[in-house]
């Protein structure tokens, strides 16, 4: 029962006389997982904080589960099922593993604390951070705040996720583990977009792939098209100067 | 003269954290040796690591006979190595002027080497000469990035670091910007080591070239070996 | 209003703008090098004035070293609390720096207005000034310790000026506050930087107060009114920038006497004196914390 | 668990030592320890705006003023009973908290500092300029909250309103709004996108933490009977942040025992003049430099260290 979930249309973002997304098209169907790659500076982030509100467009419409999306701040969107995570994690060090998970929890204002406290302790048990509940943040290991981060999102019951280069710095063995949990989540029925310059992860996960470069969709494929697409090739190995 | 040797190096932002995995790099003597790799391998960091911002975990790092685990980014002019930093490394609100004396401060004292150094930069890039007393921050991006590898020469370094030499020029500028940097290997013998996002022109203009993945080596050969052989290799790393 | 009240005000206003303008320059060095706001900079303005006073009332020196010493004692001064104080902040030793470099200065503001008081008791001290008698120019007379406390301080502030521009130690300061890791690329020691930058911030708060001691008194709370003028300049200027803090210095001057003009009731146009400013300062905050003259890219 | 009634034990202890002091000290004293409590809930209510929220604050010494001439000024004028008068400063001084967390919500650090310094002088600058309303520095005498109450009747009302407060305090800081401010605190961004509401909770922790202030400020007044504009200095600031620094500001109760307990030392000390205050300052220094958890936190953090350690040996 795929249906539309997202749907961005001409999307127009630009910084000063930089643009950074020149019209950006592209629908996502719920229960997707979606690679988005592109070369440095293409505007891949940029687009995951259009789409999250953090960045104001300059021009287009965002519509997720038809209703709009520009013009609603961050925290509205999250409530309404739109989660994401951050390139550098953004966990409250000075908080306890839990309390990180219960600001997720509680934000809505649905749930009494000790429900969530119960999903939380549920949350962390699955991603293996149940010992450490009662920890301040700032004493886990990079790859386990990658982790914490992660269940935090989970904690919000998003209808989809944006993954901007979650596998940073992270051990092959954690990459397993982040793969297995993002195929869950998907598994799911959460709409996934991962944001990464690891191909092995992005080919590996996702069933089509959309690459921007210099803020245009070049390619929008099954990720054997993306492969064999010499204007992805071009734009990662190109003098990418020459484009224009 | 002296090569630069990276071995085993592990580094990162955070202790627990290593973005560099046991690299392994040698900026060859009067050679231009190119760093590529997607984002967010450690192409960077590396260098970071390298100039003293960032301290390795483990490993070694060795310029001839200094040991730069513990130098200090001040230093390194002293030590005949200038950086080139992605950001544009000058200091817009002073005259161009200005900006190059600047770039004399490790020898500031010696005040013969220091004016000629100055006159020398306005002799190689005569367009820098109608800027002379013009706040630098008024020219165009090529412009300043082209001032900067003047600025980086002064001091007369045995090794450039560079990061990104191109990075958001038009490709006229760029093609300036690697014309320049080969003359610097051939005619002056000079060595370069640089990381680049522009994997065809940086290799092109390159005579050994590393490849990395995720903070570690991946492939490695001079230009000749890469031009027959990694070509294809890279396309198929890529993806 | 007669042309002469006019001239009279400006005169006024430039007069008093150039003393501002020397606390500001201060406050803006240190800013612009260390990226810290000095709240204790209006208590260095007033150790100066002590320091100007114990040199000439007590010790019996002429005005004139009077200042030197007084420029000399917080210049020593600045460095100590440099590499006491505010070295952790950018060192990393600071858990969260920002909240740190604030509240450490203004912590360092009440102890040296305590220790004032407690040395010096809290009764106004009155030392020679550079210059005594009127000065009449043309119809408009102003009073001789004034103006030559104003001149002194715009020589000051050209020396200065002409310090940033020619020497190298002033072009380190520049280069450190524009782009701080170029300047360590090209080999300054931007630690080093950092405590020239908070020792020549004090000496330029100590300056002010040493030139104004003799024409306002030398008292422990002196500080408190004109450190916040000194705020408002260098927001209006846009913090860390020099020739902002110039201009700051004289707009605020010229806004502070002539709007006095503006309540009709004098007692409370003199009580609302000192507000204008503030006024001002907030209002750009809010609307243009970049400050009148800067881009925002600048200050990002 | 343990820790839990180890530490409602100690509360409760301190408590016990407050509700017996009286008995135990004279008038003087007593009124000493009475305008302590004012200080208590002050460095309390600055204590929760830079402590939790991490939004620094210059103005609530000025906060307290506006409070305690609002007060002063409904109960002359308006003839309110004094108990609405403080209800009538807890509300404007929220107010302005309100609008001003509101005009402040993009500045950060010394910006938002220098801000609210500028608030404050204004604020000061206003109550001695308009001297017709105010009394201007000579001070606006004020009546009195209980009528011929005693000394020691002053004493159990202020300790009372003070554990209410930090109670409520605590009790706020406890719920989800206090996890809400915490996030912001560590990381505003990272908390929008679990869904917090930044704006929304940074301008109420501003609007809570004034009227707090308020609240002491037409405490303050009506218990002195006189008000004048000087307790909405900034060196009167910088004695509250110097309270809740040494005390430590990233907890409630432990910047109202600085308070408390350095107003009790400051008095005790007067022998030595101007010194203590000196003495006071480089103490601040140090602690912000070496400890930055104040001394309570400190020896909290140390006791818990040591329960749970020996937790662990059984």
């Amino acid at each position: 029962m795929m249906h539309e979930q997202l749907d961005i249309s001409g999307l127009v973002k630009r910084f000063g006389g930089l643009t950074a997304l020149n019209s950006v098209d592209m629908t996502v169907g719920s229960g997707e997982l979606l690679g988005l790659i592109g070369p440095n500076g293409s505007g891949k982030t940029t687009l995951l904080n259009i789409v999250s509100g953090y960045y104001k467009a300059d021009g287009g419409s965002i519509n997720f589960e038809r209703r709009p999306v520009l013009g609603h701040a961050p925290h509205q969107l999250a409530r309404q099922g739109i989660g994401r995570s951050f390139q550098v994690t953004k966990i409250f060090r000075r908080l306890t593993v839990l309390q990180n998970m219960l600001v997720a929890g509680l934000s809505d204002g649905a749930q009494s604390q000790s429900e969530a406290t119960d999903r939380a302790m549920g949350l962390l048990r699955d991603l293996k951070l149940e010992r450490l509940a009662h920890e301040r943040a700032s004493s886990l290991s990079g790859g386990q705040g990658k982790l914490l981060e992660f269940a935090r999102i989970m904690m919000l019951s998003p209808k989809i996720v944006l993954l901007d280069e979650p596998f940073g710095g992270v051990h092959p063995e954690l990459k397993r583990f982040m793969h297995d949990h993002i195929r869950k989540w998907n598994d799911s029925g959460v709409t996934i977009i991962l944001i990464s310059h690891d191909m092995g992860s992005i080919f590996d996960l996702c069933q089509r792939v959309v690459t921007l470069s210099y803020g245009d969709i070049i390619c929008d494929g099954t990720p054997e098209e993306t492969r064999n697409d010499p204007a992805v090739l071009d734009a990662y190995l190109g003098d990418h100067h020459g484009a224009a | 003269m002296a090569q630069l040797e990276v071995r085993n190096l592990h580094a990162g932002y955070s202790r627990d954290i290593d973005i560099l995995r046991g690299l392994d790099v040698t900026a060859r003597e009067s050679m231009l040796t190119t760093i590529i790799g997607a984002n967010g391998v450690g192409k960077s960091t590396l260098l970071k690591t390298i100039i003293g911002q960032l301290r390795p975990h483990t490993g070694t790092i060795r310029f001839g006979e200094r040991d730069m685990r513990d130098v200090n980014t001040r230093d390194l002019v002293n030590l005949g190595i200038a950086y080139v930093p992605q950001k544009h490394a000058i200091f817009p609100e002073m005259t161009v002027q200005e900006n190059v004396e600047m770039a004399t401060w490790a020898f500031r004292h010696e005040k013969p080497r220091a004016r000629s150094a100055v006159e020398r930069v306005f002799e190689r890039a005569p367009y820098l000469r109608e800027f002379r007393s013009k706040r630098a921050g008024l020219m165009s991006g090529g412009q300043q990035r082209l001032m900067q590898l003047e600025l980086a020469l002064m001091s007369d370094p045995e090794l450039l670091l560079i990061d990104e030499p191109t990075v958001g020029l038009d490709p006229k500028r760029a093609g300036q910007i690697y014309d320049h940097l080969r003359r610097l290997v051939t005619e002056e013998r000079r060595t370069i080591l640089m990381v680049d996002q522009n994997v065809i022109a940086g290799t092109d203009v390159a005579d050994y070239i590393y490849v990395l993945e995720l903070g570690a080596n991946k492939l490695e050969g001079t230009k000749k070996k890469f031009d027959e052989e990694y070509r294809d290799a890279i396309s198929e790393w890529l993806f | 209003m007669s042309l002469v009240a006019i001239l009279e005000q400006a005169l006024n206003g430039l007069i008093v703008s150039s003393f501002y303008a020397l606390a500001a320059l201060g406050l803006a060095i240190i800013f612009g090098v260390l990226r810290v706001v000095n709240f204790a900079h209006g208590e260095l303005y007033m150790l100066g004035g002590y320091a100007y006073f114990l040199a000439v009332a007590s010790m019996g020196l002429p005005p004139v070293v009077g200042i030197v010493v007084a420029a000399a004692a917080l210049a020593a001064m600045g460095a100590l609390v440099e590499w006491l104080l505010i070295r952790p902040v950018y060192d990393g030793r600071a858990d969260r720096p920002e909240e740190y470099s604030i509240m450490i200065t203004f912590a360092l503001s009440i102890l040296l207005l305590n220790l004032a008081n407690s040395l010096f008791g809290p009764w106004p001290r009155r030392p020679e000034p550079l210059f005594r008698g009127g000065v009449e120019i043309g119809e408009l007379i102003v009073s001789g310790d004034r103006l030559a406390a104003a001149g002194v301080a715009v020589v000051l502030i050209a020396v200065l000026l002409a310090a940033l521009r020619y020497t190298w130690a002033g072009r380190a300061v520049r280069a450190v506050s524009q782009n701080r890791e170029a300047a360590a690329i090209f080999g300054i020691s931007v630690t080093r930087v950092g405590m020239l930058a908070f020792a020549t911030g004090a000496a330029l708060a100590g300056l002010a107060g040493a030139l104004m001691g003799p024409v306002f008194n030398v008292v422990p709370p002196m500080g408190v009114i004109p450190v916040i003028k000194a705020y408002v300049i260098v927001v209006l200027g846009g913090l860390g920038s020099i020739p902002g803090a110039i201009m700051g210095a004289i707009i605020l001057g010229q806004v502070e006497s002539f709007a006095t003009i503006l309540i009709p009731d004098p007692s409370r146009a003199l009580a609302y004196k000192d507000a204008y400013g503030l006024v001002l300062l907030v209002g750009i905050l809010l609307l243009r914390p970049q400050g009148l003259f800067g881009t925002k890219e600048r200050r990002a | 668990m343990k820790l839990q009634t180890l530490r409602l034990l100690g509360l409760g202890l301190i408590l016990l030592v407050f509700l017996a002091l009286p008995l135990l000290l004279g008038d003087y004293w007593v009124y000493t320890i009475t305008i302590g409590f004012y200080y208590a809930i002050l460095a309390a209510s600055w204590a929760l705006l830079v402590g939790y929220i991490g939004r620094i604050s210059f103005a609530q010494a000025a906060m307290a003023g506006l409070g305690g001439y609002a007060s002063a000024l409904s109960v002359q004028h308006a003839g309110l009973p004094p108990v609405l008068g403080l209800a009538a400063g807890v509300l404007v001084a929220g107010a302005l908290g309100f609008v001003i967390g509101r005009l402040t919500l993009r500045l950060h650090g010394a910006y938002l500092g220098l801000t609210t310094i500028a608030f404050a002088e204004i604020l000061r600058i206003t109550a001695t300029a308009e001297y017709q309303l105010t009394e201007g520095s000579r001070g606006l005498q004020v009546e009195p909250l209980l009528q011929d109450g005693s000394r020691s009747e002053y004493y159990y009302l202020f300790l009372a309103v003070t554990v209410a407060c930090l109670a409520l305090m605590t009790w706020l800081l406890r719920s989800r709004v206090g996890l809400f401010f915490q996030s912001i605190r560590e990381d505003e961004d990272g908390a929008a996108s679990l869904g917090v509401n930044v704006t929304l909770w940074k301008t109420v922790a501003f609007a809570i933490s004034t009227a707090f202030a308020g609240l002491a400020g037409g405490l303050y007044a009506h218990f002195v009977q006189l008000i004048t504009p000087s307790m909405m200095s900034l060196q009167e600031m910088g004695i509250v942040l110097a309270m809740a620094v040494i005390g430590g500001f990233h907890n409630v109760v432990f910047a109202a025992l600085g308070g408390v307990s350095l107003q009790v030392l400051l008095e005790g000390l007067r022998e030595l003049g101007e010194w203590r205050l000196v003495v006071f300052g480089l103490i601040t220094l140090l602690i912000l430099r070496l400890m930055p958890n104040g001394v309570f936190g400190t020896v909290a953090d140390v006791l818990t260290d040591r329960l749970r350690k020996s937790g662990d040996d059984k």
